[in-house]
C-alpha cells in the first residue's frame, strides 16, 4: 500500500461514501470508545464516511502511517508530529483530541519524594525510550534545571509500576489511566507529579498530510465532526459508552473499569474553548521546550502547521 | 562391449601412485578376473571402469566410448552391499529401474525373480538391517542383475557366502555369462572361482601394482563346477597360486 | 497412564505449587507476579465469556500459515542451496542477515510496506521460523555417505534423483528436529507481529494487558501460548514418528 | 579475490542500487525509508563521532557471553536428555514451553526479578537461543549407527564413554548447525533484551531511534547487528572447519 | 574359560524362531567352527554369545557366568568391520585399550605391533575412508586381538582376504590359539578354513536352526597349513561338505 498516493484514495467508493482511515498510536482500546459508539450508531455512514480503523505501536507508527500513505489522518501524540515535520514530512495539525497532558510521575509516599530534585542519582522508569514517558520525564527535570544525567532513567517496560512496587525504581513516569489502573492493583499511597503543572502538552491530536489536508478536507470535516459529536455523547453517557466498550475494546472486559477510564479521558479532552481547539501559544511553549531540551535540534515552525480551520467549521 | 584400459595410472594422493601403467583388453563377453593381494588396487581399478573415480592419468573405453563418468550399461557391484536402510529389500533390488523409469507390475516380478535366483525368495519385505550379511551381499547382486546390463564390474560378490551358497551362485553367474554373454570383469581372492568362472585370470601386483601375469585359461566351453575336479584346472590353480606367493 | 506422563505432570503439580507457595509466603502483589490459582482462574473466565476464543483463533491461524510458508521457504532453500555449493556460498550471507536482523524492529516497517493485515504478520512468522529449517536440512542434505552417493551416481541417477531417493530420506531427521524449532519459534513469531499493529490475537492480548496492568491477563496470554508451542511441537513429534518412521527407526540408538 | 565472494558482493551491490533507485523514483520520505546512501552517511557520521561503540561494544558482550551461556546449556540438556529417554519425556515439555514463551513479553518480569544489569539480558539471550542447539544436538546424538553402538558395547565402554567416543563425534556436524542457529539467534535475543531495562546496546538505541523518529538510525543499528550476526555465523563456521574438520569431511558430500 | 549354551532359543519376531534348542559346550581353549548356509542364524548365535542380544530364551554361561551383557575378558569381531571414521587406523586400533585406561606409549607400541601382525605396518595414520575391503578387515582384527581375550568370538574373520593374506592370518591365528590358548568360537563359511583352524566343526542348520551335525575333528595337536594336503583332511572337508549340502 507504500505505493498509493494520499491523494489517490480520496475517490468515493460505490455506496457513496468517503474512505477515511484512521491511523491510531494503539490497538482498539477503551480509552476510544467514543470512535466504537460512532460506529455501532452508524454515525460515519451518516457523514458519508467509510470508516477504518489502522492499529498501530506509538504515535510514531501512526504518523509514519499517514506519510507512508496507509491511512488518512492520524491519532498521535504532538512530540512524534513536531518530529516528524522536523524529519520533513509536511503535516497539518487538525484537532486537539486531549488537550491536558496526561502524563505525571508517580513515587510511593514512603519514599519521600516530594520535590524533581529529590530524585537525583535514583532509578526513574520509563514506559522505554521511545514512549512519551521518557520525553515527558526530561521535561519535568528540565523544568528545575536537571539534566538526564542526573538521574538513572530506566526503560522497564509498559508494566512500569511492578518495579516501583517491588522498590526497584524511585518513581515511574505515567500516564493517569497508568495511575489508575496500578492503584486498583494495590499500588498503595503514592506521591504524584503532574507534568501538565509545568508543561500543558496537549497529550494527543488528529494530524493529516498537507496533500490530504487540501484533496480531503470536506471528509476530514465530516469525520471530526463525527468525532467531535461522539465524544460530546460520552461525556453525557459514559455509562452507556462503557458498556460499548465491553464488546469492541481489547481491552474492555471489565465494565467497572472501562467507566473510570473513561471518565478520565472525557476530562482530558475537555477544552478551555471548544473541543478540539488548538492552543497555538501552548503548543509553541511546547515546541521552544523541546528545542531547549534538544530533543528538537531548531524550531519547526510548528505555528505554520497547526490549524483550527477545520475546527472552526465544527457544529 | 569391449574394454580398453589404456595406460592407467591412479594416484590418490600426488607422491604415492597406487596403480601403474595398466593395459587391458577385454573382448565383448569375455570374462576376466583380477586377483591380488589385499589393498593392492584392485577395487581401485574397478571403480576407474565404473566412472566413479576421475582424477586417474591414462584413459578407459568401454565400446569405444571415454569413460569419464558412469557408463549406462555397466553394471557395478561394489565390495560392500551399499543398501538402502529405509527401503525393504525389494525396493532396494528395484530401485536401478525406479530411476530408469515408472515401476511397473512386471518389473516388480522381475526383481522377484531375481530375488528367487539369489534365494531370497522369502526376505522380499524385511529390510535390512534385518539380513545377514551374506544376505544384503545377495541383495546388491540380484540390484546388479536387475537391469540386464553388458558389461558386468563384480567387486568379490561372493566373499560373504557359505560354501553351498556360493556355489550356487557361481553356477548362475556361469549361466548368465554363458547365455548373455555379457563382458565380466571379476574380482577375487578366490582363485579357484577366478579359474571356475573366467577365461583370463589377471594378477595384480607390485608398488605401484600394474599386472604383473596374465593367464589365458583355455578350459572347457561348457564349464560347470564339475571340472574343479580335472586335474587341469587343480593345475591351473596351483600355478597361479604359487605365481600370487611369490609376488 | 504412562509413566512419562505421570512424572511430567508431577513436576508440573510441584512447581505450580512451589510458585504458589512462594508468592502466598513473601505476598508477592499480583501485579508483579499473580499466583497460578489466580491464572487459572483468570483463564477460565477467559474461557466462559468466550473473550479468549477470536484471539486464540487468530494466533493459531498465523501459527500455521507463517510456519507452512516458513518451513517451505526453508526447505526449498534448503535444498537449492544444497545442491550448489556456489550458490550455498553467494547466498548464504544474505540468508543469514535475513535472521540477524531483529525482527521486532523490522515489524513496524512492514505494517508501513504491506498494511496491517495478515500479510505482513505471516512474513514476520516465516522470517523467524525457516532459518533453522533451512540450517539443519543443509545440514543434513549434505551429510550422506559417500558410497551411497557412488552408488547413484553408478546406476546413472540424475541429481534431482539423489537429491529425492538418497539425500531427502537420509536428511529426514534432520530435517524434522529444524522444524521441531521452527515450529516453536512461530508461536513466538506471531506474537511479535502481533506486538505492532494488531488488534487481535494473543500477542496484542499482552499488550493492552501490560498498558492495563492486568498481569494476571499477561500470564494467562503466556500460557495459552506456551500450550499451543508445546502442542504444535507434540504433532509435530507424532507426525514424524507415524509417517516417517521407516527413516529413523533403524537409526535411533 | 574468490569467485564466490565476488558473485556475493556483486548481488550485495545489485541490490542496494536498486533499493537507492526504487526510493528516489518513488520520493519516498526518508521518515519512511532511508536509501543506502543516506544509511551509509549515518553509520560513518556515528562511527565517526564515536557515538556507536559503547553500545556496540555493550551488545557484542552480551551476544558472544549470552551465546557461551545458552549453547552451554543447550549442549549439556541435549547431551543429559540424550542419555535417558524418561528424562527426555519428562523435560521435554519444560524445554518447549521455554522456548514457546515469547521472550520479549517476559523481558519486563525478568527485569523485575533480576534487575537492569547485564544478568537479565544474558538470562533472555541464553533463553532464546539454547533451543536450537539442543534440538540438533539431541538428534545427532541419538541418530548413532547401531552396530558401532553394539561395538562400544562388545568392548565394555560406560555410557559416558559411549557419550564421549562415539555420539559427539558423531554428532559434531549437528551440533554445529545447531550452534550457527543459535549465535544468528544470539544477535536477535540481545536486541530483545535491550529492548527492555537497558539504556545502552544496539537494541536501546533503535527504541531511541525509533522514538526521535530518526529512521536512518533505526536502519544503521540494523545493519550493524546484521553485520555483527553474519559475522558470528561466519567464525563458527571457520571454526568448525578448522577445528573439526576430521568429524566431517568424510560424510560431506 | 569355558562357554556353555543351554537349550538356547532366538526369535526376532514372535512367531518365527531363527534358533531353536541350541545346547552347546566349549571346553577352556577349544576351538570351535560354526558352519551353516547364508541366513541361518551363525551371526546371531555368536551375538548372544557376545552378550549383545537381550531377548533369546534359555541360558549362556561363560567361565559359569550368566551372560546378559559382553562379558570382559571377551572380545568379538563383528562380520562386517565397525570402524570409526574420524579416527585413524592406529586410533581404531587402539580404543579398546583407551576405553580401558590411559594410552601409554607401550600401548602404542603393541597397537603397531598387531597391525604388523595383520600386515598394515604402513598404514597406521591412514584413515579408514582410505582403506580397501580386506585392509579395514585386519583393522578390525588388529582391535579385537589387542586385548589379549580369553575368549574370541570370530564372524567370518578373513572373508574378505585374498589366498595369501588368509593363509598367513590363519597361520597367526593357530599360533595364538596354540600359545596363549583361548577359547575360540569362529564362524566361517569356509570349511577348509573350520576343519584346519577347530577342533570341532559344528554344523548349523533346519528352520529354525539347531545344531544338525558336530564334527569332532583329531587331527595333529600341532597344525599347519600342510595339514591341508593329508588324505585325512581332505577327507574330512569332504565329509562336511557333504553334510552341508544335504542339509
Ligand atoms: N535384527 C534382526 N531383526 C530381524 N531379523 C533378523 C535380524 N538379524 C538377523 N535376522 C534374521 O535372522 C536370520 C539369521 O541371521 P544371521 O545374521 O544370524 O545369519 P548368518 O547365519 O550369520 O548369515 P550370513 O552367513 O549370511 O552372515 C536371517 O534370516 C535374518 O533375516
Ligand atoms: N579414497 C582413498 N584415498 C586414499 N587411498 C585409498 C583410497 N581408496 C583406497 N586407497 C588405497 O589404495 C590402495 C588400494 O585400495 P583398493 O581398495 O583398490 O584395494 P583392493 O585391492 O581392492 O583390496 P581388498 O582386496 O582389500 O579389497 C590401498 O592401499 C588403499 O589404502
Ligand atoms: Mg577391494
Ligand atoms: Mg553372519
Amino acid at each position: 500500500t507504500m505505493n498509493q498516493q494520499p491523494g489517490s484514495s480520496s475517490q468515493k467508493n460505490t455506496d457513496g461514501l468517503e474512505k477515511i482511515r484512521m491511523a491510531s498510536w494503539s490497538n482498539e482500546i477503551v480509552e476510544q470508545s467514543n470512535l466504537y459508539v460512532a460506529e455501532e450508531k452508524g454515525w460515519f455512514e451518516n457523514a458519508g464516511i467509510d470508516y477504518e480503523f489502522v492499529p498501530g505501536a506509538g504515535g510514531g507508527e501512526a504518523v509514519k502511517n499517514i506519510v507512508a500513505g496507509n491511512a488518512d489522518i492520524a491519532f498521535a501524540n504532538i512530540e512524534a508530529v513536531l518530529l516528524a515535520i522536523e524529519k520533513g514530512a509536511d503535516l497539518k495539525i487538525i484537532y486537539n483530541i486531549y488537550p491536558e497532558n496526561v502524563f505525571n510521575l508517580v513515587s510511593l509516599k514512603k519514599s519521600h519524594i516530594t520535590s524533581i530534585e529529590d530524585l537525583k542519582g535514583k532509578n526513574i522508569g520509563v514506559y522505554s525510550l521511545s514512549s512519551g514517558t521518557y520525553q515527558n520525564l526530561q521535561v519535568l527535570l528540565h523544568s528545575v534545571g536537571m539534566k538526564e544525567e542526573d538521574v538513572n532513567i530506566i526503560p522497564t517496560g509498559v508494566l512500569n509500576f511492578a518495579p516501583l512496587m517491588n522498590g526497584k525504581v524511585a518513581a515511574t513516569a505515567a500516564t493517569d489511566t497508568g495511575l489508575y489502573d496500578a492503584k486498583q492493583k494495590g499500588l498503595g499511597d503514592v506521591d504524584v507529579m503532574e507534568v501538565k503543572n509545568v508543561l500543558n502538552t496537549p497529550s494527543d491530536v488528529f494530524v493529516v498530510t498537507s496533500d490530504v489536508y487540501e484533496k480531503k478536507q470536506d471528509a476530514l470535516v465530516n469525520f471530526l465532526q463525527v468525532y467531535k459529536d461522539s465524544t460530546q455523547y460520552m461525556m453525557e453517557h459514559p455509562k452507556e459508552v462503557a458498556k460499548v466498550a465491553i464488546e469492541k475494546a481489547i481491552d474492555g472486559k471489565d465494565e467497572a473499569r472501562n467507566l473510570e477510564i473513561i471518565k478520565i479521558r472525557n476530562k482530558s479532552a475537555e477544552n478551555k474553548k471548544e473541543l478540539g481547539w488548538l492552543d497555538l501559544d501552548v503548543v509553541k511553549k511546547v515546541e521552544k521546550t523541546y528545542v531547549e531540551l534538544g530533543l528538537l535540534k531548531k524550531s519547526v515552525q510548528i505555528e505554520s502547521a497547526v490549524t483550527n480551520d477545520l475546527v472552526e467549521k465544527l457544529k | 562391449m569391449s574394454i580398453v584400459i589404456d595406460d592407467l595410472r591412479l594416484a590418490y594422493d600426488k607422491k604415492v601412485p597406487i596403480l601403474d601403467n595398466i593395459n587391458l583388453e577385454i573382448q565383448k563377453g569375455e570374462c576376466i578376473s583380477i586377483i591380488g593381494k589385499s589393498g593392492c588396487g584392485k577395487s581401485s581399478l574397478l571403480k576407474c571402469v565404473a566412472g566413479l573415480t576421475a582424477n586417474y592419468e591414462g584413459r578407459v573405453f568401454i565400446h569405444d566410448e571415454l569413460i569419464q563418468e558412469p557408463h549406462e550399461h555397466v553394471s557395478y557391484l561394489f565390495q560392500t552391499p551399499i543398501l538402502l536402510e529405509w527401503r525393504s529389500v525389494l525396493d532396494n533390488v528395484l530401485l536401478p529401474l525406479e530411476l530408469k523409469r515408472k515401476v511397473m507390475k512386471e518389473d516388480r516380478n522381475k526383481a522377484k525373480q531375481m530375488m528367487k535366483l539369489v534365494g531370497l525368495q522369502d526376505a522380499a519385505y524385511k529390510y535390512p538391517h534385518e539380513c545377514s550379511g551374506g544376505m544384503k551381499a545377495r541383495v546388491a547382486l540380484a540390484r546388479m542383475l536387475i537391469t540386464e546390463p553388458d558389461v558386468l564390474l563384480l567387486d568379490e560378490p561372493f566373499s560373504s557366502l557359505d560354501a553351498i551358497t556360493k556355489g550356487q551362485l557361481q553356477k548362475e553367474l556361469l549361466n548368465i555369462s554363458q547365455v548373455m554373454k555379457p563382458t565380466i570383469i571379476l574380482v577375487t581372492h578366490d582363485i579357484e572361482e577366478a579359474v571356475l568362472l573366467s577365461d583370463r585370470v589377471v594378477l595384480l601386483g607390485g608398488k605401484p601394482a600394474c599386472i604383473s601375469k596374465e593367464f589365458w585359461l583355455d578350459l572347457d566351453e561348457k564349464r560347470d563346477a564339475s571340472i574343479r575336479f580335472s586335474e587341469r584346472f587343480v593345475n591351473v590353480v596351483a600355478e597361479i597360486y604359487e605365481s600370487v606367493e611369490h609376488l | 497412564m504412562k509413566k512419562h506422563l505421570l512424572y511430567s505432570f508431577f513436576l508440573l503439580v510441584v512447581l505450580l505449587t512451589a510458585w504458589e507457595v512462594v508468592v502466598r509466603i513473601r505476598s508477592i502483589p499480583e501485579l508483579i507476579l499473580p499466583t497460578p490459582s489466580v491464572i487459572l482462574m483468570d483463564i477460565i473466565q477467559l474461557v466462559k465469556s468466550g473473550f479468549i476464543w477470536p484471539h486464540l483463533r487468530v494466533t493459531v491461524i498465523e501459527i500455521i500459515a507463517g510456519f507452512l510458508i516458513g518451513s517451505l521457504v526453508g526447505l526449498l532453500l534448503g535444498v537449492t542451496v544444497s545442491q550448489s555449493s556456489l550458490l550455498n556460498k553467494v547466498l548464504h550471507p544474505y540468508i543469514i542477515a535475513s535472521q540477524a536482523m531483529p525482527k521486532l524492529a523490522l515489524a513496524p516497517l512492514f505494517v508501513l510496506w504491506f498494511g496491517y493485515g495478515i500479510l505482513p504478520k505471516l512474513l514476520i512468522i516465516a522470517l523467524i521460523c525457516f532459518f533453522p529449517l533451512f540450517e539443519s536440512s543443509l545440514t543434513g542434505l549434505r551429510l550422506v555417505d559417500g558410497e551411497k552417493v557412488d552408488l547413484f551416481r553408478s546406476l546413472k541417477a540424475s541429481k534431482l534423483q539423489i537429491l529425492w531417493k538418497l539425500r531427502i530420506p537420509v536428511a529426514i531427521p534432520y530435517i524434522f528436529s529444524g522444524m521441531k524449532v521452527a515450529i516453536v519459534l512461530s508461536v513466538v513469531g506471531a506474537v511479535v507481529s502481533e506486538f505492532i499493529g494488531a488488534s487481535e490475537g494473543l500477542g496484542a492480548l499482552i499488550i493492552v494487558a501490560q498498558g492495563s496492568m492486568d498481569t494476571p491477563m499477561i500470564f494467562s496470554s503466556f500460557l495459552l501460548l506456551t500450550a499451543i508451542g508445546v502442542s504444535c511441537y507434540q504433532i509435530m513429534d507424532v507426525l514424524e514418528k507415524k509417517l516417517f518412521k521407516k527413516y529413523t527407526f533403524h537409526r535411533r540408538n
